[in-house]
């Protein structure tokens, strides 16, 4: 019972204001919305029992990503934007398309309909850094490269012209 | 010497090469003499060819061949590698020619240096010369029809740039591309035919070719296809009917050049490749009696169209291809020595023709026959060497020219009488025009005085090679014709065994003529090479000819005198028709120009089918959808816009209209959309199925 | 040794991708060295490679994704290892040609070696998917070299050339799947596929063939689908042109040769009479289009067209010869279209008019220059002792036995090829000096440098054909004893 | 809980992204709209692991594969932004027209 007012409860909150970061005016405000709806992501995550997953989306995402996020919108925003409207004129279309969408990923999902977990949850930050380190070693340093040249190209993108 | 000629063409060639790139152009330049001093040393070694072939224990034909190149072949569904050789093949007609070709090329080369002196293209102009004489060596040494075909297409680009050598003249571009054009339409039929000789005999040495003839494996439709080839392409090259029409208009070339090219030795290689593949025409009566026949029509319209030129170059052009027409009308008719005779003798006679005519025009600046007049008091070695040549070439007895034609005649004669007198009436017309040339230039008053005053001998290196050439015209007929030498060098091929093809053509029912000429030919045949040559007029014939050719002459001096041409002129009122076709030159000329201007249309054409159709159909077939849905949109927009939009705009812009209307150029967000459209539909059709 | 070749240039737009774009003189010094490389590897291939078998050599072999049996297999004979050579030659000649680029030199410098080693990839790769993502890798450098660096209608052209040979390949790739489920086991080899395709019915093959004949024929180009070619070399700077028709062109043949007829002979012996017809119609008609040209690019543009028609031709006859002669004349067009197309560029570069008729008397002023383009043109159309001759002969005799009217009728198109190119030598060079260029310079030493050794390989080829006939003779000979 | 109730959440998550990628005038957007998506994929991830391959955790693992890749993507995509944004003083997308040919 527990389980299903948890569930229900961080997908309302997930979904609300995931439908609040496509849809607000402000963009700080729809840059918070991303932040919460990430917060509730990662209880979905706890929930699911992936507990290392559930503690990088916390430090990852909700303090990383949403307050760099937050950061960047205030760095631009501008007092006139506020007013504008921050959807262009191709919704209707954007709309169908989802629609037609959902149709076939919702299908997928009543597929699974019966399936139930058969196991507890267990923790699983020592397989994954057996994973890491053993197994998945290259894909693994291919993604710290990506970092690493994702790190330069920030750096070298965002020096002021003057600089350079 | 025999073993090393393939020297000639090889220090011909360098020595050219050397004049070409050394050195800075210059109107003084020293180098022309490198050449002369090259072709000193080619004629040194042909003039040993030469003796040791005619005097010497030489023995003819002797053949040496390295390998060039590897080919793979396939024959039957099996495939191999083959050997292509080249190398040398000397035998007495080309003993014979080396020496000619050295030595005019050797003449040429040191008038020149004082003709084209001053030129600004000095330098180059010689190294053309060399380059030509390479080639032309190279095809008479050559022991390979692949060989000579190259040597060939390389004296056609060497008469091309030496006909354009004044390039800034509009007359000489069009000359040198008229030639190479028409030579080049004869090529391809020279081209056809080496095609189907590989195809048959598998190979393009001379001799393993004729032993495949010998043998009797040639069937003679395919010995006949070939045999046409040969002869189209030896019409382009030596300018027979109806490809002559290039050589009058090559005139627009330094004297000297063609002298050595378009007279004496250049136009002569078609002749000498059809002496070369002899052996073809001997398994085909047909081809034969087609080459006798493009022979006799050449010489006879040649002959015509020079009765009324007045330029004193073209005369001489239309009397080389006229002489030619003889030539291979010897050839056609079975005369092979006669016709290569006949070649070496002309060779000299023409140069020093010329070279007189170089040195006239060198003295008073013009060509026109019509501004000149009473010359031989002022030059008087040009006169008399011209005198020499005009006696040679019109047949007169003891000059070369007069055994050449002479036995020509005869075997004409031998053959068919019809084409005996045609030919002998083109023989008087020839003595009739040069006849007239000459007393044009050098007899009666100077008609034009401020030409006349100017005029002076020529310098002694000018006049130097006309002497030296003027003695060959006078001695080289007897000295020749000597203890049967000529037909010990210029023997005609004889087939060793009688195959079906040959004998069937031997045999054919003849009439007494044939019958006589097919007699030779089965004496020669059993004796082998080196039996004299035994065709003469009968002595009543002979007499009347030299009388006919002396009154030709004096009509013509009479017509040509001078001072008054009253004669002359009330013949060409009462024949203005005549005249008229032949100052036309038959419509040759415009017939050729018709079928350019049908290839430039064709081209056209072509062209505009590429633009207009296949590219429209082909190209854009592939997208029609694209292009209904633009023409679609195009229609759209013609509804509510305008109805002015170009209907037969290019499809660039339809292409782009129509995909214009479909994006806002460059907004990703639109680009995203159709690329989730498609997602969405492919997600839903795959995932709902 | 081929990784190097094909790779080498790559690994040079790599690094190129990294230096500064203001560094134009470290950009194409870098550029030189990756092709050189290239060129020196190919170089100390031919030496050592035998030239007394026909099978492939230099074979390297990898795993290359398992669950398809795809595999990463290089390997040249007698019918790539010149085309090979070709390539890193005339890309070396193209790169000295290039350095009258000014604008985006990195981008383009970056462009061209990709490009090569796509090209190079096609010609060494005996993997039917490697061929394919070699092919197709040379197809987007083009565009971008067209598109950015060409002429006035370079989008067009650009787009018209990058549609239009990939719907070609996009058939190839369909024969390339037929074959791959019809083998057994299932394999992209193209020696296995050799081997089992005696199995297959006719049927099949003639419908594979058609396939791969789609893709290769517009690359060849061959009629009815040339015509993007005209406008794409129009619109291509220089070297962009040289490399188009030197080497882009030589991939079609090449497929053919070793593609078509290796899997699906069968298909191709169907076919024979239908590319009869073509090649004819590719050298007559070609040469007459040339012929109406007043755009001296365009003209030798048509004349590609008409010379890989005698490529056609030699194939078509299905001999030894013709084999080995189309081989040849796909290296000697290379080399003298080359020449011809970096000369036409450097006459447009001092005038920027490539119009015939806005010429005329150029030899008295430019007499270097004139010299060597009579010398491309006489080569070009067909004259002995220079390269073009042998070749062309080569097609001729291989057809002749088998196609004797078509071939007859072929002999035309050398003489209208004759024509429009001693038209064209007329109008621009001969005749009187049109004072208009009184200030045109004689070519630069860096001209020089492109064209001159193209000049002496094209007498060298011509006079002494051995050693290049050498190269491909044992692996023709091979090809067709079957 | 079955699989199909975070499937569902997922599927909903990712629908509400990619609008927002579809229509979101702002770059901003766009990129949050992303970090949605990407979101729901790792919902899949999380889930498939939990129900169907309890053994393992190479899904959970994908997943942190996929948040890093995330991060530098949004910090790539942010600092471009800047760039952009200082060159053109604008950060609505139908601005930029550099694609334009």
């Amino acid at each position: 019972m527990l389980e299903h007012i948890v569930f229900y409860s961080l997908s309302t909150l997930v979904l609300v204001c995931a439908i609040g970061v496509v849809t607000m005016r402000n963009t700080v405000h729809s840059a918070l919305c991303l932040g919460l709806c990430l917060a509730g992501l990662a209880g979905l995550f706890a929930s699911l029992g992936a507990d290392f997953l559930f503690a990088a989306q916390v430090m990852v995402y909700v303090s990383g990503i949403a307050v760099l996020i937050i950061f960047t919108v205030m760095l631009l925003g501008r007092a006139s934007d506020l007013h504008l409207r921050q959807v262009n004129d191709q919704w209707m279309a954007a709309l169908l398309i989802c629609a037609v969408s959902s149709e076939g990923l919702l299908k997928i999902a009543r597929f699974f309909s019966g399936t139930l977990a058969t196991t507890a949850a267990k923790p699983a930050t020592r397989d994954i850094g057996r994973l890491f380190l053993g197994e998945w070693m290259i894909p693994f340093e291919l993604v710290s490269l990506v970092l690493m040249a994702a790190l330069l190209g920030a750096i070298f993108f965002s020096r002021s012209e003057a600089s350079r | 010497m025999i073993e090393h000629a393939y020297l000639l063409p090889l220090i011909a060639f360098f020595a050219s090469l050397v004049m070409l790139f050394a050195g800075k152009e210059d109107p003084r330049s020293p180098l022309p003499w490198l050449g002369i001093g090259a072709m000193t040393a080619c004629l040194t070694i042909a003039v040993s060819i030469f003796w040791s072939a005619a005097f010497g224990g030489g023995v003819l034909p002797y053949e040496r061949n390295w390998r060039w190149f590897s080919l793979a072949a396939s024959i039957g569904g099996k495939s191999f590698i083959v050997d292509m050789s080249v190398g040398t093949l000397i035998d007495g007609p080309a003993a014979v020619t080396l020496v000619v070709v050295t030595l005019v090329s050797l003449m040429v080369q040191i008038y020149s240096v004082v003709y084209m002196h001053g030129d600004t293209r000095f330098k180059r102009y010689f190294a053309f010369v060399s380059f030509f004489t390479a080639a032309m060596l190279g095809l008479v040494v050559s022991s390979s029809l692949l060989v000579t075909f190259a040597c060939w297409e390389l004296m056609g680009l060497s008469s091309y740039l030496l006909i354009g050598f004044w390039f800034e003249r509009e007359g000489p571009c069009e000359a040198q591309k008229k030639a190479f054009m028409t030579t080049k339409l004869g090529d391809s039929g020279l081209y056809l035919a080496l095609l189907l000789i590989y195809a048959k005999v598998g190979s393009f040495q001379l001799s393993q070719i004729q032993q495949f003839f010998d043998n009797g494996f040639m069937p003679a439709t395919v010995a006949t296809v070939i045999a046409v080839g040969i002869l189209v392409g030896a019409a382009g090259k030596s300018a027979q009917a109806p490809l002559f029409i290039w050589l009058p208009d090559a005139m627009e070339g330094p004297t000297p050049g063609s002298a050595l090219i378009h007279a004496a030795t250049m136009v002569a290689a078609g002749i000498l490749l059809v002496s070369k593949t002899y052996f073809v025409f001997l398994a085909s009566p047909s081809a034969m009696e087609a080459a006798g026949w493009m022979g006799l029509i050449t010489a006879f319209l040649a002959a015509s169209m020079a009765l009324v030129s007045f330029d004193i170059k073209r005369v001489l052009a239309f009397s080389t291809v006229s002489q030619l027409g003889f030539m291979m009308c010897a050839l056609g008719v079975g005369g092979f020595t006669s016709g290569l005779f006949h070649l070496t003798t002309h060779a000299f006679f023409k140069a020093l023709l010329f070279l007189g005519a170089g040195s006239v025009i060198h003295a008073v600046h013009t060509n026109d026959l019509r501004r000149m007049g009473g010359l031989s008091k002022k030059m008087p070695l040009t006169f008399l060497t011209m005198l020499i040549a005009v006696l040679a070439i019109s047949g007169v007895p003891g000059l070369s020219g007069y055994y050449s034609k002479d036995l020509i005649l005869a075997d004409v004669w031998n053959h068919d009488h019809a084409m005996f007198w045609i030919l002998l009436f083109t023989a008087l017309m020839t003595a009739f025009y040069m006849f007239r040339l000459f007393f044009l230039a050098f007899w009666g008053d100077d008609r034009d005085h401020e030409k006349f005053s100017h005029a002076h001998e020529s310098p002694v290196l000018i006049t130097g090679p006309l002497v030296i050439l003027a003695v060959f015209s006078a001695l080289a007929g007897a000295g020749l014709d000597h203890d049967g030498l000529v037909s010990k060098l210029l023997a005609k091929p004889t087939i060793s065994v009688m195959p079906g093809a040959t004998a069937a053509a031997v045999a054919v029912p003849v009439d007494g003529a044939k019958a006589e000429t097919a007699g030779h030919e089965a004496r020669g045949e059993s004796s082998g090479r080196g039996e004299r040559h035994e065709s003469h007029l009968p002595p009543w014939l002979h007499m009347t000819a030299i009388t006919l050719v002396l009154c030709s002459i004096t009509l013509s001096f009479f017509m040509y005198r001078g001072p008054t041409y009253a004669l002359a002129d009330a013949v060409k009122a009462n024949l203005a028709p005549i005249c008229t076709l032949l100052e036309r030159r038959w419509y040759f000329d415009d017939f050729f120009y018709g079928l350019v201007a049908l290839a430039d249309q064709a081209a056209a054409l072509a062209f505009w089918i590429d633009a207009n159709v296949v590219d429209r159909v082909f190209v854009d077939g592939w997208g029609l959808l694209m292009l209904i849905f633009a023409r679609i949109s195009d229609a759209f927009d013609n509804i509510f816009v305008d109805s002015a939009v170009d209907g037969v705009g290019s499809l660039g812009n339809d292409l782009g209209v129509g995909l214009r209307s479909l994006v806002k150029e460059g907004q990703v967000q639109e680009y995203l959309m159709y690329a989730a459209i498609s997602f969405s539909l492919a997600a839903t059709l795959i995932l709902t199925r | 040794m081929l990784s190097l070749i094909t790779w080498a240039p790559l690994a040079g737009a790599l690094i190129i991708l990294m230096l500064p774009k203001e560094k134009v003189q470290t950009i194409q010094t870098a550029a030189f060295l990756a092709a050189a490389i290239s060129l020196a590897a190919s170089l100390a291939m031919i030496a050592s490679f035998d030239r007394g078998t026909a099978a492939m050599q230099f074979v390297e072999r990898w795993i290359w994704i398992p669950s398809l049996n795809v595999q990463y297999v290089l390997g040249v004979d007698g019918l790539s290892s010149p085309l090979v050579l070709l390539t890193a030659f005339m890309s070396v000649i193209a790169l000295v040609g290039s350095l009258g680029i000014k604008e985006r030199v990195k981008e383009y410098f970056f462009w061209f070696l990709v490009l090569e080693s796509g090209m190079l990839g096609v010609f060494a790769a005996l993997d039917l998917v490697l061929f394919y993502v070699f092919w197709e890798l040379t197809l987007v450098p083009m565009y971008f070299l067209i598109g950015v660096w060409g002429g006035p209608k370079k989008e067009f052209a650009a787009i018209k050339f990058f549609l239009y040979t990939l719907s070609g390949s996009v058939f190839m790739l369909l024969s390339i799947l037929a074959v791959y489920f019809k083998s057994l086991p299932h394999t992209f080899d193209m020696l296995e596929l050799m081997k089992t395709q005696s199995a297959w019915d006719p049927r099949f093959q003639i419908l594979v063939f058609l396939g791969f004949y789609f893709g290769m024929a517009i690359k060849i180009p061959a009629f009815p689908f040339h015509t993007w070619l005209p406008l794409a070399h129009v619109e291509a700077p220089t070297p962009i042109s040289v490399i188009l028709a030197a080497v882009l062109l030589k991939m079609g043949v090449y497929g053919l040769m070793r593609i078509a007829y290796g899997i699906t002979p069968l298909g191709f012996a169907w076919f024979l009479p239908a590319l009869i017809t073509i090649a004819v119609i590719n050298i007559v008609y070609g040469a007459l289009c040339a012929m109406a040209q007043t755009d001296m690019k365009k003209m030798v543009a048509y004349s590609s067209v008409n010379h890989m028609g005698y490529c056609l031709l030699g194939i078509a006859g299905m001999s030894a010869t013709g084999f080995s002669g189309a081989v040849l004349q796909m290296v000697n067009h290379g080399i003298i279209t080359g020449a011809l197309f970096l000369l036409v560029g450097v006459v447009y570069d001092r005038a920027h008019t490539r119009d015939i008729s806005a010429f005329g008397g150029l030899a008295v002023k430019l007499p270097v220059y004139s010299g060597l383009m009579a010398m491309t043109c006489f080569a070009s159309l067909g004259l002995p002792g220079l390269a073009g001759f042998i070749s062309e002969f080569m097609c001729f005799l291989g057809a002749f036995p088998a196609w004797k009217w078509q071939t007859t009728v072929s002999v035309l198109g050398i003489i209208a090829t004759a024509a429009f190119f001693l038209r064209m030598l007329q109008k621009v060079f001969l005749g009187a000096f049109n004072e208009k260029w009184a200030g045109m310079q004689d070519m630069t030493v860096r001209e020089l440098v492109c064209v001159v050794p193209l000049a002496l390989v094209t007498v060298w080829f011509g006079v002494y054909p051995k050693w290049p006939l050498d190269l491909i003779n044992a692996t023709i000979v091979h090809m067709l004893g079957k | 809980m079955t699989l199909a109730h975070y499937l569902t959440v997922a599927a909903l998550l990712f629908l509400i992204g990619l609008f927002g990628v579809l229509t979101r005038r702002n770059v901003i957007g766009i990129l949050m709209s992303i970090e949605l998506m990407f979101n729901a994929a790792n919902v899949n991830l999380a889930a498939f692991d939990r129900f169907l391959h309890p053994e393992g955790v190479a899904g959970t693992t994908l997943a942190l594969l996929i948040i890093t890749v995330a991060a530098a993507e949004v910090v790539v995509g942010l600092a471009l932004l800047m760039a952009i944004h200082r060159n053109l003083g604008t950060a609505y997308v139908e601005d930029f027209n550099l694609l334009k040919g």
